[in-house]
């Protein structure tokens, strides 16, 4: 038992932060809402990221789920506006279905693979050169899909909704949702992470009745809140991820329970950030919105927190109605 | 304690309920928070005063209809469960009104309520400052006296529909020599005039509502200074704690929006919500029978006193409660905007909880409320 | 609509709340536990709150479930040892099935009858000259029941489990326990009252950190969201009772409104005044477990919040299977 | 990262769960709070240490079996796990035994640590003062100096298990000139000499088991002075926040609980719970990662800082979220004392529930704890 990212994880997911910290400040996610970004999706693809678990006989890192946590967590806390979540949970299954060309082309940026949600949309897939959608428990792909955009809460997460032919694969529906679940939850993370750090340096420079509105113990304790909900989700994500390189039979059930946890964190942790800054958080000129969004969104996109529970109930308790 | 209505009671009600079916135009309508929205509901405002339910428990002098208190929360909750516009002049009636009514001058009265309540000028609160949130005794706008009134310079922020408005009141230092609660005066500010500056700012939902409003030398006449001079926080506070904390979100909100969301239940049924709707249908239930239980208080005499902040609370977190609990309903839909095809019910819920979000800020944080209550009501000593 | 007591109605209660403050001090409620009361019982009695929904042809007082709110709000606030939520559910049970006798006794204080509360226990059985029990949707009396003691949390509300011949009757079993719920509720408003106000005056009192505890935003906090749970839940009871007496429709959806308001107001008020108190409210020695306990049974004995709840929720939303 | 065990790791598990299914007791189990109850356990205590199973992470030469602390939280979860009888000796060897490794001397440790894992000396804290409770710096027992040790006088209060103990460690204040942090002195009292008093407090639940200490010139040798004199608060605060924050409850405590909650509900379902029972279980599942995160930055040599806070609020939180469920599961049974016929699980869940309700106050209040990490972690400035 050794529950640590090794120094090279770690090396990974500074490389990405720094980068991150450089090339998509608040003003390029913003930005984003009006343009769809090209660049920072080119700088993860430069530092190998979104080929960080294809092969390496494709172009890519060859590396797992866990190499891939800090990386998903990095690009929550810089709410690039990148559609990262669908990279890494498409890139084993597009090696599994044998697009070894696509995912050669996805790996340097120059193709995109997305995803659609279980009852819900693809991010992006205007641009994508295949729409993969989840049918029973296998993966099924969408080559000429009609798409129908469906505008939504965080402009920088274009939204469509997808028809078409499905032509049949044998790949795991289950293990790619769960990737997506997982990669969300480890932005959520990093979501989170950003939001309280804004709201604590908020805390401390607004003053109110002559003193830092953080000395007071009300601002103080909604903080702390937040950041239990968030220090005890992040592990998970780590778990989950480790069981899923691991290819455990607890897999999916570890992934139920980061994702749940990392939920509630951010909904929370946002939450409680937009009140600690109160009306200045509600504005549009000010940023704390642009991350809020994303974590509304990728909090339910691939299943809510208690849909992962209702998962775990299962396993537990058996079916509802048994 | 007789909780049937009386029969005059059941036909205003009756009344009410019928003027409001033949009359709530077809939804959705545009957001009153931007500016083409805005226009369009001061033609529903205009049509709403036309018919005298503007300002229903008003003077009939001034637009209303003398109605009892126990009417006023009738209307509202027909009003909201015929699921009319949102009330665009609401600043105006629900809190500004209120002050005019305790402390204004009779010629103050005749000039300002009807074309309040008529829609035809509109009128924004400016309690905020940046330097004056939640320590709203912090003012440092101030108020220069000249001859026949004064001269007022500052900046007042999150003024909710400010751009479109016409007049704000607040607060301004008339006695520079003064901090915080004392010296400050309660005064109604003309926007069209040289000196004002005002800012549209966007806020999180895009909707441009807020206004920044930059004052320098903008003049303001004797006649609109409300109560004493130097007497501001108390005319301010007075009034906070009377009527305005009923009347900022009445019951019927309330009871409509939990109705609605029973109604969103039954289209997007989920057996593991079945409490969570349950609690929020009861409380805002028991936010009805609270309010009728304070209104029966008040209209033998008695005060809301600090009553306002425990309703602020009580309101502000069901608000949020139900709009959450709508967006789990909702599950992948429930991010949407209005334009998306498969928005469900356009995007209200979604609109709903972004606003649901602010509750807890605007009107008095929730923690100031609390320790309000805190010093009010338990008399606990202050920190 | 007027929703106010009338000036008899508040005598009634200051009466009541007068009486037990004398007569009922915290040591009386700890003496209970010891001996069973018979004196608080008797003063009841004398105060006519006994038989104050019973005829006067019994030498009942004759009023109704609005009448005694506030008298079993303040037996509450006083932790009175006394099973008042029993004779007051039953009292009007026994004059519909012909039990004017035993009514009559009743209002006197000779006689006690009892209630088994569904799937669960009854107080004071021992003591019972009746147990009357719900059965489908009809009371059924109990006259010789074989009697378990079932010991329980509370010490002063002695628990028995009843088996025995049922005597069916057509008195309505829904009206009978939804008087027993809703008088259930006033009592713990009345507790929930008194509870709030030991913490109010402990945090006024004691100092840490060289300030009264009370004057930390936490310590406030704690006690307003208590306050707030509490003043909320009062009115439905009142409402509620007025439904009951006025035989509406909606009556026992009100109840169960009210009820659990009740419930979820005094569990959270018996806990925020236990952290309010810190160790000492966790001693023996220190009155407030005597009401906790109380508000922790009374709280679940008839159906607790979650089960009205769900009431409501079949209500509005139709059986959960539907 | 690699969460699979060891081979040696998983020998350790093989061979603590073939121990305790061997030789745990049947149950229920007597209090370990009332004065019979503890004579048991200390049986039971007996039993384990002879086994080498009372303090596996010690050196072996104290009694323990140099087990690493990955190791230890293994035991722990077995002994969990087991349903094995509380750890009555727990406050020494979770609490004053990590002090003494860190600023005993050798002969202090040769001294007190075999007795204590033996259970043939028995230790309870003696921290909080009637006027130091969540201040716990607020300390007014003080020490004189006397020839060859201490003599000490105050008034100690709420020592769980003080009524059965041979002797109690905490601070007193050796600088008379001195407040607050300064000043005090980090001491063991034996319990057994004149000028000291122990009066039996009872808990609500009616175990005996809290103890206030009355302290007339009690004698402190030397010797049992642990740290430097003057120098108690850093002695206090350094062990808090080392390893005592991890073991006083470690996650097979919660694993335990909330497996058990589970099979609960398979007797008593309730759907409307599924969600909520589904939260804790797996909240227990985030505090075993988060601990063994924790550990292993330990062994790497990190220490656990303010975390010792966080864990604390989250698992007094979830004890109290856990049987709260499991009293709602057991509806009109939940109130049931072990002696009633009908009771289930021998009212352990009742028991439960009460004890969980001090989680949020022992160890230091919960609003305290929520301070600290302000503080500390997120670096706010002092209210």
């Amino acid at each position: 038992m050794h529950f640590a990212f090794t120094e090279e994880q770690q090396q990974i997911g500074d490389a990405v932060r720094d980068a991150l910290a450089d090339a998509c400040p608040a003003g390029v996610v913003r930005a984003a809402w009006a343009a769809p970004d090209t660049a920072v999706r080119s700088l993860l693809a430069d530092l190998g990221v979104l080929g960080l678990n294809l092969p390496e006989a494709v172009g890519g890192l060859g590396l797992g789920m866990v190499d891939a946590v800090l990386p998903l967590t990095e690009a929550g806390r810089a709410a690039a506006p990148v559609a990262l979540v669908e990279t890494i949970a498409t890139n084993p299954t597009l090696a599994a279905i044998g697009e070894a060309d696509l995912a050669a082309q996805v790996a340097t940026g120059e193709a995109f693979v997305t995803l659609r949600a279980p009852g819900g949309y693809a991010v992006d897939a205007d641009r994508a050169a295949l729409v993969l959608v989840v049918e029973g428990d296998r993966v099924g792909v969408v080559r000429a899909p009609r798409l129908v955009a469906q505008p939504a809460v965080d402009g920088s997460r274009r939204l469509f909704a997808v028809e078409g032919d499905v032509e049949p694969t044998d790949a795991d529906g289950r293990e790619l949702l769960d990737r997506a679940a997982l990669a969300a939850a480890a932005q959520l993370v990093g979501l989170s992470h950003h939001m309280l750090a804004m709201a604590v340096d908020y805390a401390k420079t607004r003053r109110q009745f002559g003193a830092p509105i953080g000395s007071f113990q009300a601002v103080q304790h909604h903080l702390v809140d937040a950041l239990l909900r968030v220090r005890f989700a992040a592990p998970t994500v780590a778990q989950a991820a480790w069981h899923v390189d691991a290819g455990t039979a607890e897999a999916s059930l570890q992934v139920a329970m980061a994702t749940s946890l990392a939920a509630d964190a951010a909904s929370l942790t946002a939450r409680k950030a937009l009140q600690v800054h109160g009306a200045i958080g509600y504005t549009f000129e000010y940023d704390l919105h642009l991350w809020m969004k994303r974590a509304w969104s990728l909090s339910a996109a691939w299943g809510d927190a208690r849909a992962h529970r209702a998962r775990v109930a299962d396993h537990l308790l058996g079916a509802p109605d048994a | 304690m007789d909780l049937s209505f009386t029969p005059s009671e059941q036909a205003f009600r009756a009344e009410a309920r019928a003027w409001l079916a033949a009359n709530v135009p077809p939804g959705p309508y545009p957001s009153g928070d931007t500016r083409e929205g805005y226009a369009w509901h001061v033609q529903w405002e205009k049509k709403l005063f036309a018919a005298g339910w503007s300002a229903v428990s008003w003077p009939a002098a001034y637009g209303g209809r003398d109605a009892s208190l126990i009417a006023w929360l009738i209307f509202e909750e027909e009003y909201y469960r015929a699921g009319a516009p949102a009330r665009v002049i609401q600043n105006g009636i629900f809190l500004l009104a209120p002050t005019l009514f305790e402390f204004g001058t009779e010629e103050q009265k005749e000039r300002i309520l009807r074309p309040m309540a008529a829609a035809e000028v509109h009128w924004a609160q400016a309690w905020s400052e940046p330097e004056a949130g939640s320590d709203l005794a912090n003012v440092r706008s101030t108020a220069e006296r000249v001859d026949g009134g004064w001269r007022v310079s500052g900046q007042k922020t999150w003024c909710t529909r400010g751009a479109f408005c016409d007049a704000i009141y607040g607060l301004f230092r008339t006695d520079p020599a003064t901090e915080r609660h004392r010296g400050l005066t309660y005064m109604m500010v003309d926007l069209h005039q040289p000196g004002v500056t005002v800012r549209p700012v966007e806020r999180l939902d895009g909707d441009e509502s807020f206004a920044e409003i930059f004052l320098d030398g903008a003049f303001v006449p004797d006649r609109d200074v409300i109560g004493q001079v130097h007497q501001g926080w108390k005319v301010a506070m007075a009034t906070t704690s009377s009527e305005r904390g009923l009347s900022l979100r009445s019951p019927g909100r309330f009871l409509a929006t939990t109705t609605r969301l029973v109604d969103l239940y039954r289209r997007h049924p989920d057996p593991a919500l079945r409490d969570r709707i349950a609690d929020v249908w009861i409380q805002a239930r028991a936010y009805q029978a609270y309010t009728y239980q304070t209104v029966t208080r008040m209209m033998a005499g008695g005060g809301i006193g600090a009553d306002s902040s425990l309703n602020k609370l009580y309101w502000s977190e069901l608000d949020l409660q139900t709009h959450t609990l709508a967006l789990d309903l909702l599950g992948p839909q429930a991010e949407l905007l209005a334009d998306a095809p498969d928005a469900v019910d356009h995007a209200e819920w979604l609109l709903g909880f972004a606003f649901a979000l602010a509750g807890p800020i605007y009107a008095g944080t929730n923690e100031v409320q609390r320790n309000i209550v805190a010093a009010r009501v338990l008399d606990l000593p202050r920190g």
